[in-house]
């Protein structure tokens, strides 16, 4: 329920100059958003300075239309949970979750009153009395978040909650997590390092790199439009595949070994004039030729079967190629495939710049129809 | 891992010899008390027969009990006057942040290096001057604030993670709070390390009771000890043993009580 | 902590520094340094005062050796925890007074014109300094040299003539040897007491400006053939191979003495009680020797004196004073000299039945007194008087053991000399004289 | 406009400044009140002696310790001409010697035999912590008995197998190394309890990776346990050998410093000299030598040691 | 190169009866052989077993056709690869490889080659000179790789060596893994718990459940037969879609509150006589109702953009469904959504005994024309 806005945020450290550089964003309230970034990228101490954990090196900091730079984080109305969760190992579930109330001298009566609603969202009723060495991982994590539901404040900072936990779990508490925000109609700030929670869970991502914004936007146009190679090869899994390449005419020779046939697709001014050319395809978008006409024959250097799909790798010059294709296939090392790479959906960059030069032809959204 | 049956006996041979030797004195003290002193004097190694006799000696020449009293109240008072000020040192250094830490953290490490024995003239001259000799205060007081204490807590209390303090912090709560509820709990196993420790090192103290009492009703176990052994001018070797084994009775079940605890906190306090 | 350890503290105190009144006695603490047969008879003379009337409580405290005793009252000299009376030994006399925290005695003497001359008079002329009694005489020894009966009649040596010179001491060791090979001769313990008394039974003095009594001293006087002759006549036994030695440790020596593996050594009377009724031989007591081309002067007191404390009460120190008063009685050192081989400083007390009794059944106790009444009154039996006199008997004592361990004697002795007068230099100098 | 926008925002500025401030001023004090108890302490108890010690070793003094007379450094040229302070510098230096490495060396074999997984090894791991447990006085009164000359053990165990008895605590040939001895069996178990947790704090799949390529016993002795030990190893070294400059106890109750002055370390020397001697002013000084000893040792250590040493 | 057979294998401990429990297995030259199981099911302990790390309770091991129940380790002419390693943190890289060659006093010479020719391979050579702290978690998974290959041992063992890298990492090193073990023709024994890697890295995957084997076989056999319930759930991602069911007829009501008609489909005496059945379909079988005609109507509980596909889970009575789309579907949450759940993809299972009764009609094998 709070808008958060970053007004050139910078932030150095003793020992490490321009951790973050100039960041200015606005999250709007209600709005669930996510921090994406390699390791190291910022993400946490971003996080923190929102939170009051850090200080803020440079720029205004604003919560709710107020600057915030200098209040200590009890004053700032917010809640966080932490990556390890945090949970205090000597308090039970109940003592853990109202903490922060009994710090607060909240009433008795109150702090009952929000325990059981809290604990009754969370599913968390049964276990109140256990310690939190006690708990599964994903229990814990419910506790985590327990405490910061009952803290009622309207923004909420997570970093990298679900990286502990396993496979399975992780995908349950997704679903959770974003539901309890909508419900609340939380601000949410959510860190993490894993695509998929990022692409399913956000209104939008921001992916920082080297304390720098790359983009900023909906999961899907960050997908389908990157920014830069960075977020080309950063979002999405595979990764998109990327090549050097040089334009002759219409055709494209990638990494001196590929051709390809750009045909009718009419390129930019822009594009025939960039010195150096990188250019990338999404997995699933190098199809077999089966239906289709083969446009190019590669060597499998890997094959994976995951069951509902198959990984292939070729080589591309220096470079390992990946297609994605669905079903199971049986293709074996070594043999050389045809495939079908569509020319309508290259992705161009500037190789030097990174930046996004064309966009692969947009995908047609596909519908199902709705009673 | 799998061991070999030769290996093993090999290892067996090794800590029992070991275990033997090292235990020996002990063992020598324990027959002795038992033995009457003609026993002692022809040099036998078992008591002809067994005796309590220099134990009700040891008790009735010397105020034993009282003795024991006043190194269990000194050792106590030690240990948890360390407890305190270790772990309120120990969390601003780990958990506050403010000018000047690193250098007073230095300099409180330093002081590891100063011994006590050097300075315990002026120590005995401060303690005369505050009328303290004779009192409890006087036997501990000097000993509340160690560095070694400090940085055995402040490495464990590093362990501690800093979200914990986080949370803490964003829920509003304060620092000496923060302090009482979760530092001390949480690093109780530490507490109890350090408890054990310091017990053990001032109910072994020698130098310092030696000088601060004169006064046998708050002397140390020690002390007391150690007149038993200078009184007893005609070798009551017997009565001397049973005094020692009653000494070291207490230390000893407190040692293999907290044995374990004891040498994984030591350890982790001591390297990292 | 502070509070929580106060209150505490004040428990403490309150037991330990009741001071004064303690159930409406005056109560008296009394430091000593007597410890087993001496702390058992001291202990009973101080229950029977305390049950023999109802104003004082004296409470009696072992503080360890002379030394300790001695080192304890002066680091508390002054404050609340100092004793009302403590029991300090011969040489520690002047250390006592300069330290300026005693009440002398003669202050009550006069006030109340008590009688000291009846008092042995040796005792009463070496605690008279520059003719006022600072202390009040209590335990005084002298040593004496205990010899194994059983092994003199083995080694065809007549146990009723002991050896009386330094030779004789040798001849009687290698004859022993001889009977004997597993047990030595003689043996002396490396304690600056005895190499004092054996000085001044040749009549040698130890500090300069007569002995210390005209003047404060300024160097040795025992840097001569006198002072030397010890050394050398223990340097003699040990080239013979009689001569036993247990360095610094007297329990020790008593114990090699006891099982036979010794037939002679010297030590305080203050030990007679202990050696005769442990030995598992008859015990023969003798004159400490002297070389044979000296004359026997006889030896200084021993022992110890008790020193009341200045700042207390005068209640208190009266109670005290009735207390010291009661130790000269008759009836009470003559259980203490029994009790002990300390002598009964007031004289009276041999008329007692029980030291007459005594003396049925330990004749050997007598000679200590024999040998006092012997002693030729002299600056040299006066003893020796100043404030570094223990340390002077450490140095004395490590060069003793130098010896003992085949150092040379020559060396060792000057390094003694040097290192003597280096400690009377410096205690003037600390004095700013 | 413009200006009416940049107004509020100044101020902000300057309010930050003042409010960062204050706050930096309220975080040191709620550190120093943290703090406190300890800093009183020390300065009460060690670094004021400290001054003090330094003070007095320039006077003389009376038998309470009170100064008399101001001799400038003539303590130090008096102790450093003195035969018994420099024979208790020398003495202090063979015990640091004997009983340092002979403490570690034991102790460091008996944790390496209790650390295998055996049944029962926690019994012999108690027998050998045991001795942390036995006071220097408790300690001292067994090893005094041990040494009798004629009751004690050893030289009844020594006549029995046909040897000369020996003084122990009275033959200045021996009583060094006796007093060394009870030293090391007092030292045991503390050095063994920290040898021990050093030990199995050592992943034990070091050990397992080593036994698939074949290694011997001695070769994971030499090649895993003892460098990845080296900071236990260090920390133990460090914390006895100032220990080892502090010892008193044992050399009050077994020997007096004796024989001819032979185990008169250090601290029993200053003991002597102002307890006994009542010369507080040249004990000061040899407090002040000694102080400057443990301070050096421990530097030399630190920089020699520390390179050998492997952190994780 | 060497045969590892297993015969009763069986293990208990101290505090614990029956980890392993009759393990009968036989492992062929140079076969690739996952193990998989949940945490705790005594995976490591089967490997620490065959290792000689630990005793074995029961049974016979051979190895080569050798019993070596009684052998120590260094005897056994095997490599390991631990989980976390098991680096020498005081050694450097080369000293870290050639520890085991110089325990057995191998020529300084050999020590030499060898070493080149493994650091070669492993792209080691400019590390040789750091301290494993100096490295970073790849390079040190290739250190201790290294340290087992130099070895030349003919049968390796590996315990989660990826369990701690990044994703990116992670699909980096599957490949070269299993390339050098082909390249070595070692005979490899691989534990893991994660499932990609499972499916794509061995010849015949193990599935372990409580000491007990589950099931033994190739990796596609496994995901299209699952042998009981436990590891139809196990294997494959999003997991498989289970729900009770009642068979009335021909039509099977499904956590009664789906219908599904069976159709011409033929079931066999076995289903019809079950009790209490479990069926089970895969995310992918559910397939949008698009080209098709719509089976059900499903209310969307949460949909998932993973940009090149889309996850949408549905509520089936008390259990939820995922669908698993190819590209990017706009559905919306509380969407009532037609699909088509094909009765011929359906798995039968005895919900008692959870043993399958009837796998789906097998995909066809896709292929591509190959040259
Ligand atoms: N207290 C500190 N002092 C100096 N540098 C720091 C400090 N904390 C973080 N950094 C540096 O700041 C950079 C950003 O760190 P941050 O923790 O924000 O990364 P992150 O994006 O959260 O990474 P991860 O995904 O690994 O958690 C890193 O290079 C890190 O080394
Ligand atoms: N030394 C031991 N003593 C007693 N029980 C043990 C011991 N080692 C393992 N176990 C038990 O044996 C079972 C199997 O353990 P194991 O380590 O083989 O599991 P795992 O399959 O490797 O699990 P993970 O995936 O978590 O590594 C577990 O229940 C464990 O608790
Ligand atoms: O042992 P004592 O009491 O005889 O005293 C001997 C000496 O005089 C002490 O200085
Ligand atoms: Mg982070
Ligand atoms: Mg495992």
């Amino acid at each position: 329920m709070s808008k958060v806005e970053l007004q050139n945020i910078s932030k150095s450290y003793d020992k490490q100059a321009d951790v973050l550089h100039n960041i200015n964003l606005s999250i709007e309230k209600g709005e669930f958003f996510v921090l994406v970034g390699p390791s190291g990228s910022g993400k946490s101490t971003l996080l923190r300075m929102i939170a009051g954990l850090e200080e803020i090196t440079g720029g205004t900091l604003k919560i709710a239309d107020r600057v915030v730079n200098h209040l200590p984080p009890k004053d700032r109305n917010l809640s966080m949970v932490f990556q390890n969760y945090a949970l205090y190992p000597h308090l039970n579930v109940e003592q853990n979750i109202l903490f922060g109330l009994r710090a607060k001298k909240v009433s008795k009566q109150e702090q009952q009153e929000r325990l059981k609603a809290t604990v009754d969202m969370m599913g968390l009723s049964n276990l109140l009395k256990r310690k939190p060495r006690e708990l599964s991982g994903g229990q814990r994590q419910r506790v985590a978040l327990a405490r910061s539901v009952v803290s009622e404040a309207p923004l909420c900072l997570m970093d990298e909650p679900l990286s502990n936990l396993d496979a399975k779990l992780r995908a349950h508490m997704r679903i959770e997590i974003r539901r309890l925000q909508k419900k609340l109609g939380l601000t949410m700030i959510y860190v993490t390092h894993d695509q998929v929670e990022a692409m399913t869970m956000g209104d939008r991502i921001m992916v920082l790199n080297n304390g720098e914004i790359q983009q900023v936007g909906e999961p899907i146009t960050l997908y389908n439009e990157p920014a830069n190679l960075f977020v080309a090869s950063f979002i999405g899994s595979p990764k998109m595949n990327l090549g050097k390449a040089t334009l002759i005419n219409q055709s494209l020779r990638v990494e001196d070994s590929l051709e390809i046939d750009m045909g009718s697709i009419e390129l930019t001014e822009k594009i025939a004039q960039t010195a150096n050319l990188t250019v990338g395809i999404r997995a699933e978008h190098i199809l077999p030729a089966v239906d289709r006409e083969a446009t190019h024959k590669l060597e499998v250097i890997n094959v994976e079967q995951l069951g509902n799909e198959t990984l292939a790798t070729f080589e591309v010059g220096a470079e390992l190629w990946t297609a994605k294709w669905l079903g199971q296939w049986s293709i074996k090392v070594g043999e050389k495939v045809p495939v079908h790479i569509s020319n309508d959906k290259l992705c161009f960059f500037d190789t030097d710049s990174g930046l996004l030069l064309k966009a692969a032809s947009p995908v047609k959204e596909k519908e199902v129809a709705v009673v | 891992m799998t061991m070999s049956f030769g290996k093993k006996l090999v290892f067996y041979l090794l800590l029992a010899v070991s275990a033997l030797l090292l235990f020996a004195p002990a063992i020598v003290a324990f027959l002795m008390s038992f033995m009457s002193s003609q026993d002692i004097l022809t040099g036998k190694i078992l008591p002809e027969t067994w005796t309590l006799e220099n134990y009700i000696k040891a008790f009735e020449r010397f105020p034993l009990f009282g003795y024991l009293m006043n190194s269990l109240i000194v050792s106590l008072l030690i240990m948890i006057g360390q407890l305190l000020l270790s772990s309120l040192a120990a969390y601003a250094f780990v958990f506050l942040e403010f000018k000047g830490r690193d250098t007073l953290f230095f300099i409180f490490i330093a002081t590891m290096m100063i011994p006590f024995e050097a300075s315990i003239i002026p120590n005995f001259q401060t303690i005369r001057e505050l009328n303290l000799l004779n009192t409890y205060t006087g036997m501990s007081l000097p000993f509340f604030a160690v560095a070694f204490g400090t940085f055995l807590l402040r490495q464990h209390f590093k362990q501690i993670p800093k979200e914990l303090k986080e949370a803490s912090e964003i829920s509003g709560m304060g620092d000496f709070t923060f302090y009482l509820t979760v530092v001390l709990p949480v690093a109780k196993t530490s507490l109890v390390t350090l408890g054990v420790y310091g017990f053990l090192t001032s109910w072994n103290m020698y130098l310092w009771p030696l000088l601060a009492t004169t006064d046998d009703t708050v002397r140390t176990v020690q002390i007391g000890l150690k007149q038993l052994q200078s009184q007893e001018q005609l070798n009551e070797w017997g009565v001397i043993m049973a005094g020692g084994l009653i000494v070291v009775l207490p230390t000893l079940i407190l040692l293999f009580l907290g044995q374990k605890k004891l040498q994984k906190g030591l350890t982790e306090g001591a390297i990292k | 902590a502070c509070n929580a350890s106060e209150d505490k503290e004040d428990e403490g105190k309150a037991e330990a520094k009741e001071g004064g009144k303690s159930g409406g006695k005056t109560e008296v603490t009394f430091w000593h340094a007597m410890g087993g047969q001496a702390q058992v008879a001291l202990d009973e003379i101080v229950e029977k005062y305390n049950k023999s009337q109802d104003e004082v409580q004296v409470k009696a405290e072992f503080q360890g050796t002379y030394e300790e005793t001695l080192s304890k009252y002066h680091s508390v000299g002054g404050t609340d925890d100092a004793p009302t009376i403590v029991q300090v030994n011969e040489i520690g006399t002047m250390s006592m007074i300069n330290s300026g925290n005693v009440e002398p005695i003669q202050k009550f003497i006069d006030e109340e014109g008590y009688d000291m001359s009846n008092l042995e008079e040796n005792i009463t002329n070496y605690y008279k300094v520059d003719g006022k009694f600072y202390s009040m005489p209590f335990n005084s020894s002298t040593p004496v040299m205990f010899y194994n009966k059983d092994a003199f009649k083995e080694a065809g040596l007549n146990p009723e003539e002991p050896p009386e010179t330094f030779e004789e001491v040798e001849e009687a060791g290698k004859a022993i040897k001889e009977a004997n090979p597993k047990m030595k001769g003689f043996a002396l313990q490396a304690y600056g007491w005895l190499f004092e008394e054996l000085l001044a039974n040749q009549g040698g003095l130890l500090l300069n400006n007569d002995n210390g009594r005209s003047d404060t001293a300024t160097e040795v006087a025992f840097d001569n053939e006198k002072g030397k002759s010890i050394f050398k006549w223990v340097k003699r036994m040990m080239d013979d191979d009689t001569f036993a030695n247990y360095g610094i440790n007297s329990d020790n020596m008593v114990t090699g003495f006891l099982s036979g593996e010794v037939a002679m050594f010297m030590q305080s009377s203050a030990t007679a009680r202990d050696v005769i009724d442990n030995a598992p031989f008859e015990v023969g007591v003798a004159f400490i020797p002297y070389p044979e081309k000296e004359e026997r002067q006889g030896v200084v007191i021993g022992g110890a004196s008790l020193w009341m404390s200045k700042g207390k009460p005068e209640e208190e120190q009266q109670a005290a004073w009735e207390f010291l008063k009661y130790l000269q009685k008759p009836e009470v050192q003559a259980e203490w000299h029994v009790g002990t081989g300390y002598f009964a400083i007031n004289p009276k007390a041999y008329e007692e039945q029980v030291v007459k009794d005594a003396y049925e059944k330990m004749p050997q106790l007598q000679v200590t007194v024999e040998q006092l009444q012997a002693t030729k009154p002299s600056v040299a039996t006066q003893g020796g008087l100043m404030d570094m006199i223990p340390e002077e008997r450490k140095i004395i004592e490590t060069a003793l053991e130098t010896v003992y361990n085949g150092g040379d004697v020559d060396e060792a002795f000057s390094t003694a000399v040097e290192q003597v007068n280096d400690a009377i230099e410096q205690a003037n100098a600390a004095r700013g004289e | 406009m413009k200006e009416a926008v940049m107004m509020p925002d100044q101020y902000t500025q300057i309010d930050l400044m003042k409010v960062k401030k204050k706050q930096r001023r309220t975080r040191f004090i709620k550190g120093m009140l943290f703090l406190l108890p300890s800093i009183i302490l020390f300065s009460v108890f060690l670094f004021y002696p400290m001054a003090r010690t330094l003070y007095l070793s320039f006077f003389l003094t009376d038998n309470s310790g009170a100064t008399t007379v101001f001799v400038g450094f003539d303590n130090f040229k008096n102790i450093f001409t003195s035969p018994i302070f420099l024979k208790s510098l020398q003495s202090t230096f063979l015990f640091v010697l004997y009983t340092v490495p002979g403490t570690i060396l034991i102790s460091l074999f008996l944790a390496v035999i209790a650390n295998e997984k055996l049944r029962g090894i926690g019994f012999f791991r108690m027998i050998f912590s045991s001795t942390m447990g036995i006071s220097v006085a408790a300690a001292s009164v067994f090893w005094m008995f041990l040494f009798h000359p004629t009751l004690g053990w050893l030289n009844q165990l020594l006549e029995a197998l046909g040897f000369e008895a020996i003084g122990w605590l009275t033959d200045p040939d021996w009583a060094l190394i006796s007093v060394s001895i009870s030293t090391i069996w007092m030292n045991l178990g503390f050095t063994f309890l920290i040898l021990l947790g050093g030990l199995q704090s050592i992943d034990s799949h070091l050990y397992e990776s080593a036994e698939i390529d074949g290694a011997s016993y001695l070769y994971k002795l030499r090649h895993i346990t003892i460098p990845m030990l080296s900071p236990t190893l260090f920390f133990v070294i460090t914390v006895s050998l100032i220990n080892a400059f502090q010892t008193f106890g044992q050399i009050d109750m077994l020997t007096r410093g004796g024989p001819q002055n032979e185990t008169n370390l250090i601290v029993y020397s200053i003991y002597q000299e102002a307890f006994e001697n009542y010369r507080y002013g040249t004990a000061s000084a040899q407090a002040v030598i000694l102080f400057f000893i443990i301070l050096f040792m421990t530097l030399l250590q630190f920089k020699l040691g520390e390179r050998k040493v492997h952190y994780q």
